[in-house]
């Protein structure tokens, strides 16, 4: 097995460990907004888009690497918006922020 | 290393710190927002690091590619209705996970031509990123159709479908090894991401279209281990990293919203068992036995003489869009001295959340609302229960019977209330498609109509009280 | 900056991430075997030492080594034993695990 | 990598999955013997994936080091008393950091000997190492010291210590940047380790005796960062993940620690607060405020004829090892009929979970323990509150006296009970150094004599009833 993949294997367990530690309880009224975020964030994707698109390969990995990039902006700036925009509404009126 | 690498590397490391706050941040309501805002800078330092990396040559499609996807991204978040917000998500996560697949796609198409063997974990790792991402892809946009209604709610069931998948499986698999092991062909890798497009159609269609917010949360993560995947192929440890972050967090999420419906994942997958709002099911269920119904005047007495009220909306609520509705009866309901407080179940509606957001839409304060178990122990104490199109998250079965499908999930405990007055437009049942004893309590009053409409005949009669 | 050094940093902030999410709310009861059982782990440096000292390199070097796994040793040794015995106690009679 | 480096790096991601596994169960009471389990089998896997090493060819002395370690270890974790664990684990975790300080040394020995240039990363690193270590080493030992009694426990303070502190601090760094920058010799490197091991010791004597198990926990955090250190130096990435692990874990416990305390850490760490167990202080500090005191006969029909009884063990009883006397007298009182309580302040006793240890010790059923939040609630309740030896965890001034040192901390609140018995030897103060009003209040009789006689005293009466 390659180096690289066992320093990538390393981290990967690491960062799945994080992720599960993370989220412990959430409220119900934050379900959404949560998934809503970790949606935007699984955009990330887009850094391999920007990866193979920008060395100037083949038309065709050129063609699938720009609608990688499309694909995966609408992810993040759409993900990271709609969610804004969720917990914006939370946070109305008597300016408090709600109970968990 | 040189200096320029090292702060590359510096940032991508500072990168992942913000996401893991971020996504952290993101699971308690004081902070959400800032967790929300911490992530998107850690994206966008992510890119912009991206961008300085020497292996970027290019800049012209990038930079097209990026204002196309940004201005697309803003507007439909922009335009996107509140109650839309769930298919959204599911469309911006497909297409994640497709993004995932096609950088994969593209890294095989080129490596496959430059040289006949292919590294093993190479070949191991694009077709994960391949078939995963693929079936993220199309599996969120059926769950898409369904949630928007361009495909049928109901689970869509065929004969052997369970073989067929499970057929398709095992295709995928066998050609995996034979392009891990034996012939990187780009015709088979081809085949396999036309396979995992087709599963992911294939998984989602049987299931039913309440159920897809559930079905979202899970791919959801799904596209966070394909992005997690295309970090192996791209080599890229930040795509790892939050990859794995967001696959290990979706799936915790997944098992939340399942515990909270009380239902284990596999049945949500495989049960077929949401039929979606369509339920029609039990035609009649009253059969013999009698409900008391009361028309706007009488509802209207009873609530504007009441002293405490507690509203429960559900699922009806949202179809009739009667939360501007239901703001002003409660702000009528107070202006005479009446307590009104909001109970909210946690799956009422149909995503988590749901009623929530719906009211703060409707700029009901957040103080009036309160959580099942902070309203449970109240209810023997409150003189009218008005229900708004909620029918699971108050049924008693699920409380006494022990033979009911919802036993043991927790729900509001309304009928210990003095009295229940319920708007629904029949006695059909809700989502889980059973009867609702409390229909037939003597304490049950039946309001029946749409609930935008019933909501703005009482508004008009209390007002003539 | 090395390569490698950028890679142990990078599992360096993914583990203390670990560490700090993994502990949450210790009832009082357990501080102590939690510190004992944490101090046992941080006897890991018993693997530095088993690398320094099976090279056979210079005499001052093998001395350093061999100190160092005694140390070590006991460290890990005696931190899981110990331990054990705090809490073995938690557990006696009526064989109840005791509530949080 | 071939196939064994291929298997050695598993088995090490398989090691630090059970190190964090480990570390969680440790962290919740029915699954923290699995967890310690677990870490140990986590530490094994480790051990002997690193013999199988092909870095590694002699294993002579390796097998005499671990057999000596392995004898030392196992014999004094089995011999020690209970009582004496705190000091027991300081000890060890001395040694886990000196370990990584003679990791660091040996390994920087070897290559400034080999070559007149290090690579700066190596050097701070090596420098990080051997610094934390060497510090964690000497302080262990000092915390030893004290909790043994070898050194003294009250904090040993001079003129311009805090001057000296920095200079040291300041000759560290400087002679770091000489050899980071300038020149890796040998010498000076050992200068540091020196200047380390100096620190350690300046650090912890001026720290009263009874905050050891606090600093205790950060050396711990500490030795977990130094062996992160080695792990770089030596370039193993399960020495850098296990040692970020305790390290973080390690400054959270601290923390809890102090908060349970109610003191910020610089305060146990620069307050020079705790006296020790020798606080005399206050002379008789009583004044002209007057006392009730009881005699054995007296203090037994009290005890003997209440309905329900709530014993609160403090320091005292654990000086004088009173808990098996303890027990009798909570076994005797039962079978009389009457309801006994045990209330287990947090911070009771001169280490967490002190009380917990030494009742189980004496097997006093886990069911009769009740935490500060569950039996503060009943005080009012109860009949009879009887104290052994425990002073500020009950006194209300933390509650009451916005002046008091202790103000704001938690405390049992037995000043509401009916009646409050209290064992102790005098009127003097307890850890904190502050008077307690409880003693003068009318409801309260002290029972005056050291723990274990009076309680065995208690026993013979009640029989006698
Ligand atoms: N929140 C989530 O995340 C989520 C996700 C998936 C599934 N679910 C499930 O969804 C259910 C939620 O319970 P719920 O009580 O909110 O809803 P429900 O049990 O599905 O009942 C909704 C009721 O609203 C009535 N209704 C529909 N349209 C209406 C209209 N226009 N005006 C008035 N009434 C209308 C329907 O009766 P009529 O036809 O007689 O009007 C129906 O009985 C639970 O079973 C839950 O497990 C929740
Ligand atoms: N648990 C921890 O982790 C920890 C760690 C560090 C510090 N602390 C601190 O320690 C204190 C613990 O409170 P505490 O109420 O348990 O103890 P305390 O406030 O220190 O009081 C102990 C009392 O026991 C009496 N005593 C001593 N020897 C005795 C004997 N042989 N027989 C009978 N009585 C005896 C002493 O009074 P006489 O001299 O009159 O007998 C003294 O007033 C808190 O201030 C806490 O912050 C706790």
């Amino acid at each position: 097995m390659p180096q690289e993949l066992m320093i990538g294997l390393t981290i990967f367990v690491l960062s799945a460990f994080v992720g599960f530690e993370v989220i412990t309880k959430v409220p119900p009224t934050l379900h959404t907004p949560l998934m809503s975020g970790a949606n935007a964030i699984s955009g990330i994707a887009i850094i391999g888009a920007l990866l193979i698109t920008g060395r100037n390969g083949e038309p065709f990995e050129l063609i699938l690497g720009v609608i990688a990039i499309v694909f995966a902006t609408v992810n993040v700036v759409g993900g990271f918006l709609v969610t804004d925009r969720m917990l914006q509404m939370f946070k109305k009126k008597d300016g408090k922020s709600p109970k968990a | 290393m040189d200096a320029l690498s090292t702060a590359i590397g510096l940032a991508y490391i500072f990168a992942a710190v913000l996401f893991i706050l971020g996504l952290r941040y993101l699971g308690s309501p004081a902070t959400a927002r800032r967790g929300n805002l911490l992530a998107a800078i850690a994206m966008l330092i992510a890119i912009i690091v991206t961008l300085l990396d020497r292996q970027i040559v290019g800049f012209t499609w990038i930079l097209i590619a990026i204002i196309i996807g940004t201005v697309i991204g803003s507007f439909s978040a922009r335009l996107v209705k509140m109650t839309a917000m769930p298919q959204m998500v599911g469309i911006f996560n497909g297409l994640g996970g497709g993004a995932s697949a096609l950088v994969a796609l593209a890294e095989f198409w080129r490596l496959s031509i430059l040289s006949a063997e292919l590294p093993l974990d190479f070949s191991i790792t694009t077709l994960l990123s391949v078939f995963i991402g693929g079936l993220t892809f199309t599996g969120s946009m059926i769950a898409f159709g369904k949630l928007q209604g361009l495909v049928s709610g109901s689970p869509i069931t065929f004969p052997l479908q369970k073989v067929v998948n499970a057929l398709l499986m095992v295709a995928v698999v066998v050609l995996g090894v034979l392009i891990a092991g034996f012939d990187p062909s780009n015709i088979l890798f081809l085949i396999v991401t036309l396979l995992a497009l087709t599963l992911g159609v294939m998984l989602v269609i049987p299931i039913g279209g309440a159920d897809m917010p559930v079905v979202i949360s899970l791919l959801n993560s799904f596209s966070g281990l394909a992005a997690c995947a295309a970090g192996f192929v791209v080599q890229n440890h930040i795509l790892i990293i939050a990859g794995a972050l967001v696959g290990a967090a979706g799936l915790i999420l997944t098992q939340i919203m399942c515990k909270a419906m009380n239902r284990p994942l596999s049945n949500v997958l495989f049960g077929a068992f949401g039929t979606g709002d369509q339920a029609a099911g039990a035609v009649d269920a009253g059969g013999d036995k009698s409900v008391k119904a009361v028309d706007g005047e009488e509802a209207a007495m009873i609530l504007g003489y009441a002293q405490s009220v507690v509203v429960v909306p559900g699922f009806g609520m949202a179809a009739a869009q009667a939360q501007h509705a239901v703001r002003e009866l409660s702000e009528l309901l107070q202006k005479r001295g009446i307590e009104v407080k909001f109970a909210i179940h946690p799956v009422a509606g149909r995503m988590p959340g749901h009623m929530n957001v719906l009211l703060a839409e409707a700029n009901v304060p957040y103080t009036l609302l309160f959580d099942m178990d902070d309203i449970n122990p109240e209810f023997p104490h409150i003189d009218v229960v008005l229900v708004i199109g909620a029918n699971d998250v108050i049924n008693p079965a699920a409380r006494n019977d022990t033979t009911s499908p919802i036993y043991g999930m927790p729900i509001l405990d309304v009928d210990k209330a003095r009295h229940v007055m319920i708007i629904k437009r029949s006695l059909n049942v809700g989502f889980a498609g059973i009867d609702n004893p409390l229909f037939y309590d003597p304490k049950t009053l039946m309001y029946f109509g749409s609930a935008k409409e019933k909501v703005q005949e009482l508004v008009a009669e209390i007002k003539k009280l």
